[in-house]
């Protein structure tokens, strides 16, 4: 197909010719179109539906602040839903399909709900669809969510990486317009850190789509030398293709580069779109304006748009929605597109100016004092249908009608932190107002200045000033300076389908329904309409709909008030808001010092926070993941385990009062705690409710390491600098946590000693005289290196926990494995530790789970009345003392080979089951090979006094009754005599 | 002399290194580290003492100083000693010695993967990874950040070379993040 | 936001975790008549000011310093920031 | 005026001449018997069962904005009752059985969509607690469902099955669980409230309290003194404020929670689904728009807006989740405030001063609440005790340790 609608001249680079694909059709394009120029230029208007009628769309504006032609972009799990045709730079091979269409863009069969619009009013839903009341779910509601929505999902991975950066600079400008510019040549020659950041692919704003002159040079030639005047500045960062999206909190910008978009393919390792935070001293808007539409009968039809964006398809194109257009206006600027285009060769059949003294033209008809009271044409404007001063009506010839409402500067970035635009009359618009976000002042056509001369003088000065720059500042230019003043006009009278929101189809009739059913809030408006809620999020739309609910309740615009902006400016998509933090990469991975070893051995990982631990190590032959655990159990048990625990938090505190710090920290004791013992203690924070448990070692007088639990090494270790600095801050007590520095290993089991034996450097005595249980120390191992070696044990059998700099961890565990082969060591995984933890009734995550005390855990004695400690006052309140409060028991089903689950909870043997039975719950449980039997941990309401008793544990959620007998949480070894061995 | 062989943080037995375009980045495990922290009331000491071991005053807020044995200032009367592995892989034994009671000494040598960025477009690969105004960085000059949510010291040892000291246990991870950095800005 | 360290200057406050108001500073004394009172106030009652608002942020992608920063809940404007420790200590705080 | 498809097809054909305001828009009379502060879902909701239930029309809610500004009109609309403990799970089911049968209570159509939601599952340990907390909602008369990872999968196969760095290995479904549409909410309660008669009064700013010896006698307001018998707040966000006119300090913390919404989309998710290992819960909205969240921005704020690096954690948490939404393009972000209570539950209840009743402390779980919220307050200011289900929403459990912690989180409001 040929480019039936190309005009002459343009920013497009005729010498290189690219194909595309719009809806399985083939067509032809160059560089430096868009896909909206491009489609215009090959003959299409027609490029989507509206969202509730299914009305045809084309294009009504040559920006980002497009309702209308959105399409899918690309195909396969490339599929981009949404994407305005006036913002994709067109590329060789670009695909394209139409949206919110079914079967296809011409014919579509909703379109069907345009010819019961009167029943499909705004708001009818919530009227309607309420009998029978089942019919909602199974009827209504999948039939409204099936038509609703525009674009599709390809439902597979997005396949492109996004990445996030961090910029600095005194002066972000933000839109590269004459305004931009200038501030930009200001700012960037006084030396200043500059960025100029602007939404298009080509730098200079509107000045890319005017013919007239900035002194000797045509205006896009000017902002061309801008450019490259810029570019040669080394402190000068220009940011094409970049959005700022948001004002952010003292300075931050957020900002939006879409680097791979206008390529086919991204080369490897290429981002498609890179999120900024730019962090700013000062800030300056040069954002624009937009022009606004007028709101007359069917005024949605594909070929009506925006005069302004009629002349830059023309100018900066070289493309035309049609052979013939016509020009609806209220002010001087619709002249302006209406020569443009003539001088391009498009036939201009008539200005229709509603001012009755609209300037005068000689070369095509300028009809004063009318206006546009309908249109025809079905899938494309044919014909418009004037009404002239005199009354009468005339109908236009033309298949594209450039509309002119005046301009509304683009206040958006100036509300984000919740200020609100002020009225300007002269303007009939919203500029910024006084509460603009610390930091951002506004220059250019975005501050109300609209005229050439006025933006470039504006950029400068307001550069000037934020910089506080003295002498001279750059030439200005001469250019256009005329004044500019709109009479408002909003809509045509007597309309009723006259479109304010073309893609929601917010019509004049439904704000007059909203304002008579009492929806006039500009907030009950916006919610009850749908008005500005689409894609565009009311950019062309937002002032009209206001300024006629204004009218309605009799109140001025700036009384009725603005719904608020927020960010982002434009859509952004959410791959690029995540960066690089997707698929493994979403958190740190952290590995412990034998992870390799592990990997080798063929170890199951499972995810311990950020942590990979091995979950059990199966042998050959081993089919069920129970058989490998219960071998890890039984060997420790019978013999010798190691188990990789690294990730237990350490903490390292040191200084003189360290053992009066850990006083406090700790509920129970520490300040008699000899050098060279360990002591368990317990962590509640001030609600007196556990926060953590671990053991300290006291390795010198002043010196201490303190162990957390895995999960709360971070909070612990927060909570310490917390009591230090800010609680007890002369203490002299210094905190450094290091977890990482030390590979830690557990050596479990009755030939635990003999293994460490072979180890530890002779000359330490690790004999149960020498080194008994609760015992901690320096040694060297292996010939001399330095480790750490505590006599501590969770599984509940005699153990060590050694430790040795995370370098030669990896070595270590593989030396453990050589010289216990006699002992048939075995390693073990978090499974078995699991395992026997709770058959040793040791409490862990699933038992301080934030709302346990230490009286529910059994330790309600190691909280000290004699000192002062976190949470041992708040421990005392009643409703943590209760006479039938839980206490953590052991569960023994009756009939063995019954399960236990964790999460079930425990009800009388008799009785009913329901919440208000309910007597506790079980936390953990495990089958125990010690004990041939399932067993778990739980809490039960006066536990302690109730061992023995027969009780149901129930999980319907599970489907599972189980008759369960209470016993004491120690269910190996009560008397502690393996771990004293 | 023990017997145990060590592996780099990365699980090598040999450190590794990556290219993109003129940028380098290299694990560095041949470095010893300890931390030191002024004990209450002795501040003043513990900088003399400190300043001693590295042969320079010891470092303000933000910064690094000495060579071969460095320091680098991590908090409030707070810094990070570091030196070559090699020679000095008792380094905490050294710093605690030198420091005696002044300070708080403790061992960090393995709690930290290091990797130096080297290169002409380094700062290209830096604004992705970190909100430091890395521009501005002279040499001279150590922060801790973020890094991919890693809690990272940057240290800028010249206009076109910067050092992470990151956790060990993620290196792995801020490898990866440095290399796609790197493919990304390259 | 950025946060104007007083040691280190603007730092960007995704490297802080915030704790809360800064009256957690104020921690009662444990032997007082109606330390249990107190305690509970404490613990649980905030001013929860529209305004201006002393609180407790700490440099965990830092220095490791908590900071007490005074800043509009409105607005979000930051007028002070103070190292915590020299705040505790001049409210009299010690050991 | 009843609402009904017969009736919008009658005024289709008659030019939709007849529709009538939803609400009045009366100015205050000098005194009613209950005032309450807040034109926001509970506020609405109360006022809607204080006339139905409890048969009382001389009533008014006082707004200081348009009703249905604050929470009630910028959540992210998902009810749900898979709650933990005993003093949420009752009040939560209660408040669901209200929702399902909202619409015919107010007729109005709020679409309460009972698509379902689901809490996903990646470690043993948190199988285990979502198990403890599916029994309590069963054993409470909920409806709850143990899947495992295949069965996750059949129902959402786009989820990220295949390089997720914390796979997903079940979940916890509640089949009626969903979404309502919140806007309407609060019409929906306004326009009831109004046809009893309660006067919903907008743009009218309570400036204090008349507080004599320890009674509450009415409310000073931008539009005047307003006397009352009772005064219940229901204010949210702003409970801080304004009890502390009344001279109340609180345990509640105000903090900013941010919501979003993606562009309009053909449909792609079935029911509401919550990430268990990141910070991210999505839904569809019946327009197309992808509706998530995720955690507080953690510091105290009355902004209504938050910062950049929230919004790219729930993003990535998405993008963990469901790598297929990364081409979807976030349309609009936004900010609440949130009444974070001390153990992250609410409080409805009298306080010291005669007359004046308080609810609040909802967190981020106002929205669940309304129905229950509103029937449970209404109760308390008819009745002077509170309503079963919610007899543990007390100011004194704090002092006494009773508190009603979800999350375990203690009394740090920002993390519950």
């Amino acid at each position: 197909m040929t480019q039936i609608n190309r005009l002459s001249g343009g920013q497009i680079d005729r010498a290189t010719t690219l194909n595309f694909r719009f809806d399985n059709r083939s067509y032809t394009a160059h560089p430096g179109d868009t896909l909206a120029s491009a489609l215009l230029a090959n003959g299409v208007r027609l490029m989507g539906r509206s969202f509730k009628y299914h009305r045809p769309r084309g294009v009504l504006t040559a920006g980002s602040e497009e309702p209308n032609a959105i399409v899918e972009l690309r195909t396969g799990n490339r599929q981009e839903p949404n994407t305005r045709a006036t913002t994709t730079e067109m590329f060789d091979g670009l695909e394209a399909h139409s949206q919110n269409r079914w079967p296809s863009l011409k014919f579509d069969a909703l379109a069907i709900n345009d010819q019961f619009s009167k029943f499909l009013s705004a708001g009818f839903y919530y009227k309607t669809f309420m009998w029978p009341a089942a019919f909602w779910e199974k009827l209504y509601e999948p039939m409204i969510r099936r038509a609703a929505g525009l674009g599709s999902l390809s439902m597979q991975e997005d396949p492109d990486e996004y990445d996030k950066g961090f910029r600095h600079c005194d002066l972000l400008i933000i839109g590269a317009g004459p305004s931009g510019l200038m501030a930009a040549l200001t700012a960037g020659r006084a030396g200043a850190d500059v960025i100029l950041a602007d939404e298009d692919f080509t730098l200079g704003g509107r000045l890319n789509s005017e013919t007239f002159s900035l002194g000797d040079e045509t205006a896009a030639n000017w902002a061309g030398q801008m450019v490259a005047e810029l570019s040669a500045l080394p402190n000068v960062r220009l940011m094409p293709r970049t959005t700022v999206i948001g004002a952010f909190d003292h300075g931050i910008y957020g900002a939006v580069e879409r680097t791979g978009d206008h390529l086919a393919t991204l080369p490897a390792g290429k981002p498609r779109q890179i999120l900024w935070r730019i962090y700013s001293k000062r800030a300056l808007l040069c954002a624009g304006a937009t022009e606004r539409p007028i709101a007359f009968e069917n005024n949605d039809r594909p070929g009506v748009m925006l005069a302004s964006a009629l002349r830059t398809y023309a100018n900066r194109f070289a493309s035309s929605a049609a052979q013939r257009a016509a020009i609806f206006t209220n002010n001087d600027d619709g002249h302006r597109t209406a020569a443009d285009l003539h001088a391009k060769g498009v036939k201009i059949v008539a200005v229709v100016d509603i001012r009755p003294d609209a300037p005068i033209n000689y070369e095509y008809e300028v009809l004063a004092g009318a206006q546009i009271v309908d249109t025809k044409g079905r899938l494309g404007l044919t014909f418009a249908e004037v009404k002239l001063s005199d009354g009468s009506t005339r109908t236009l010839d033309c298949g594209a009608l450039g509309v002119s409402g005046g301009w509304n500067p683009n206040v958006h970035l100036t509300c984000h932190q919740r200020g609100r635009p002020a009225w300007n009359s002269d303007l009939a618009a919203f500029v910024p107002g006084a509460d603009l976000p610390p930091g951002l002042s506004v220059a250019g056509a975005a501050s109300g200045l609209m005229s050439t001369h006025a933006a470039l003088q504006s950029g400068t000065e307001e550069a000037a000033q934020v910089l506080e720059l003295k002498g001279s500042l750059p030439d200005l230019p001469d250019a256009e300076d005329a004044p500019v003043s709109q009479t408002p006009f909003w809509y045509v009278q007597g309309c009723a389908r006259a479109w304010l929101d073309q893609q929601n189809d917010v019509t004049v009739k439904d704000v007059k329904l909203s304002h008579q059913e009492g929806f006039r809030s500009v907030e009950h408006l916006k919610r009850y309409t749908t008005l500005g809620m689409a894609t565009d999020q009311g950019k062309t739309s937002n002032m009209g709909g206001l300024a006629l609910m204004a009218e309605l309740a009799g109140k001025s615009i700036p009384d009725t008030g603005t719904t608020i902006f927020r960010p982002p400016y434009t859509p952004v998509p959410i791959g690029t808001f995540a960066g690089r933090m997707k698929g493994q990469a979403f958190h740190p991975t952290r590995l412990t010092p034998s992870h390799y070893w592990a990997k080798e051995r063929g170890a199951v990982f499972v995810e311990v926070g950020n942590w990979l631990r091995a979950q059990w190590f199966p042998l050959p032959g081993e089919t069920h993941w129970r058989e490998s655990v219960d071998r890890e159990v039984r060997q420790t048990r019978a013999s010798v385990g190691v188990c990789d625990c690294t990730t237990l938090g350490k903490i390292d505190v040191q200084g003189t009062d360290a053992a009066d710090f850990l006083n406090r920290i700790y509920c129970n004791g520490f300040a008699k705690l000899a050098v060279g013992k360990t002591r368990y203690g317990l962590m509640l924070r001030e609600d007196g409710i556990t926060m953590d448990d671990g053991t300290a070692g006291r390795l010198a007088e002043d010196h201490f390491v303190v162990t957390t639990t895995t999960a709360n090494a971070v909070k612990v270790y927060q909570h310490m600098e917390f009591v230090r600095q800010c609680l007890f801050p002369d203490m002299d007590v210094q905190l450094i946590s290091t977890t990482e520095a030390w590979a830690q290993y557990a050596v479990a089991g009755p030939n635990s000693r003999k293994l460490l034996r072979k180890i530890v450097d002779p000359e330490f005595d690790i004999s149960n005289e020498g080194f008994p249980f609760m015992a901690c120390g320096n040694i060297t191992v292996c010939g001399g290196l330095r480790a750490r070696l505590f006599r501590i044990s969770f599984s509940g059998e005699l153990a060590f926990e050694i430790a040795v700099p995370s370098r030669y961890g990896d070595a270590l565990m593989r030396r453990l494995m050589s010289e216990g082969e006699e002992f048939d060591v075995v390693p073990y995984g978090t499974e078995a530790l699991g395992v026997m933890r709770i058959e040793k009734g040791h409490a862990a995550g699933n038992e301080l789970n934030g709302t346990t005390t230490a009286l529910n855990l059994g330790m309600g004695r190691m909280v000290s009345k004699k000192k002062d400690s976190i949470g041992s006052t708040l421990s005392e309140r009643e409703g943590l003392n209760e006479d039938d409060a839980l206490k953590m028991v052991g569960i023994k089903p009756v009939n063995t080979g019954d399960q236990i689950t964790a999460g079930g909870h425990l009800m009388g043997a008799s009785g009913p089951v329901d919440a208000a039975h309910d007597q506790g719950y079980v936390t953990s449980a495990a089958f125990s090979p010690s004990l041939d039997s399932h067993i778990g941990l739980g809490f039960l309401k006066s536990g302690d006094t109730r061992l023995g008793e027969k009780m149901r544990l129930v999980s319907p959620l599970t489907d599972l009754t189980v008759e369960v007998e209470i016993v004491s949480a120690h269910f190996v070894d009560p008397e502690g005599e393996r771990l004293r061995a | 002399m023990h017997d145990l062989f060590a592996i780099t943080a990365l699980g090598g037995s040999s450190p590794q290194t990556d290219r993109v375009g003129n940028v380098t980045c290299t694990e560095s495990p041949g470095v010893a580290l300890a931390s030191v922290a002024a004990r209450s009331g002795q501040e003043p000491k513990a900088r003399t003492a400190l300043g001693a071991l590295i042969g320079a005053d010891a470092p303000s807020v933000g910064r690094f100083a000495g060579n071969p044995v460095m320091a680098f200032w991590t908090g409030p009367d707070q810094w990070m000693v570091a030196a070559p592995f090699d020679t000095h892989e008792e380094l905490a034994h050294l710093a605690n010695t030198q420091l005696g009671d002044t300070a708080s000494v403790c061992e960090q040598t393995d709690a930290w993967v290091r990797f130096d960025l080297d290169g002409d477009d380094v700062l290209a690969v830096m604004e992705l990874l970190c909100v430091l105004d890395c521009r501005k960085m002279q040499a001279g000059e150590a922060a801790r950040t973020a890094i991919h949510h890693l809690g990272c010291f940057v240290i800028c040892r010249s206009s076109g070379a910067f050092s992470l000291y990151g956790p060990r246990s993620s290196a792995g991870s801020l490898h990866h993040a440095i290399v796609a950095a790197m493919k990304s800005a390259l | 936001m950025i946060i104007n360290h007083p040691l280190l200057g603007s730092r960007d406050s995704s490297e802080f975790v915030y704790l809360g108001d800064a009256s957690l500073i104020d921690r009662p004394d444990w032997q007082a008549e109606h330390a249990a009172e107190a305690f509970y106030d404490y613990a649980y009652l905030r001013d929860n000011p529209a305004g201006e608002h002393r609180e407790l942020w700490f440099h965990e992608g830092g220095d490791r310093s908590w900071l007490v920063v005074t800043r509009n809940t409105v607005t979000h404007e930051i007028s002070k920031v103070e190292l915590a420790r020299d705040v505790a200590r001049a409210q009299g705080r010690s050991k | 005026m009843r609402y009904s498809g017969f009736k919008v097809i009658k005024e289709a054909l008659t030019g939709h001449k007849g529709w009538k305001p939803v609400w009045r828009d009366p100015e205050p009379k000098p005194h009613y018997d209950i005032v309450i502060i807040g034109g926001g879902g509970h506020g609405l909701a109360t006022a809607h069962y204080l006339a139905k239930i409890y048969g009382h029309r001389n009533i008014a809610v006082i707004e200081k904005g348009w009703i249905g500004g604050g929470n009630v009109g910028r959540n992210t609309t998902i009810v749900r009752s898979n709650y933990l403990l005993d003093g949420n799970e009752p009040f939560y089911e209660f408040s669901l059985k209200l929702w399902e049968g909202l619409e015919q209570d107010v007729n109005y159509n709020a679409m309460v969509s009972q698509r379902g939601i689901i809490n996903l599952i990646h470690s043993d340990a948190q199988r285990d607690a979502f198990t403890r907390r599916g029994n309590a909602m069963i054993l409470n008369g909920a409806d709850a469902e143990l899947l495992d990872a295949e069965q996750v999968r059949k129902e959402y196969p786009f989820l990220n099955f295949n390089d997720a760095r914390f796979p997903i290995k079940g979940g916890l479904a509640q089949r009626r669980g969903g979404t309502v549409r919140h806007d309407a909410v609060a019409w929906g309660y306004a326009r009831s409230a109004d046809g009893f008669g309660a006067d919903i009064i907008q743009n009218c700013e309570v400036t204090g309290f008349r507080i004599e010896d320890g009674k509450c006698l009415g409310v000073e307001t931008s539009k005047g003194f307003i006397g009352a018998g009772k005064v219940g707040c229901a204010v949210a966000g702003n409970s801080g404020r304004l009890m502390g006119m009344a001279g109340m300090r609180l345990p509640i913390e105000s903090h900013v929670l941010q919501a979003f919404v993606s562009e309009g989309l053909k449909p792609v998710l079935p029911g509401v689904i919550t990430f268990g290992a990141g910070h991210f819960y999505v839904s569809q909205s019946d327009k197309g728009g992808l509706v998530f969240g995720g955690d507080l921005d953690g510091y105290n704020s009355y902004a209504q807006r938050g910062n950049l690096p929230v919004v790219e954690d729930v993003c990535e948490g998405g993008m963990a989740l469901m790598p297929m939404i990364g081409r979807a393009r976030l349309l609009r972000m936004w900010g609440g405030i949130m009444d974070m209570s001390m153990d992250g539950s609410p409080i409805i209840d009298r306080t010291d001063i005669d007359g004046l009743y308080f609810n609040g402390g909802w967190c981020y779980g106002g929205f669940k609440a309304t129905p229950a919220s509103g029937h449970c307050f209404a109760h308390l200011l008819a009745r002077d005790e509170p309503h079963p289900t919610a007899t543990a929403y007390r100011f004194d459990r704090f002092r006494t340790g009773r508190m009603i912690d979800e999350k375990g989180m203690g009394n740090q409001p920002n993390l519950h």
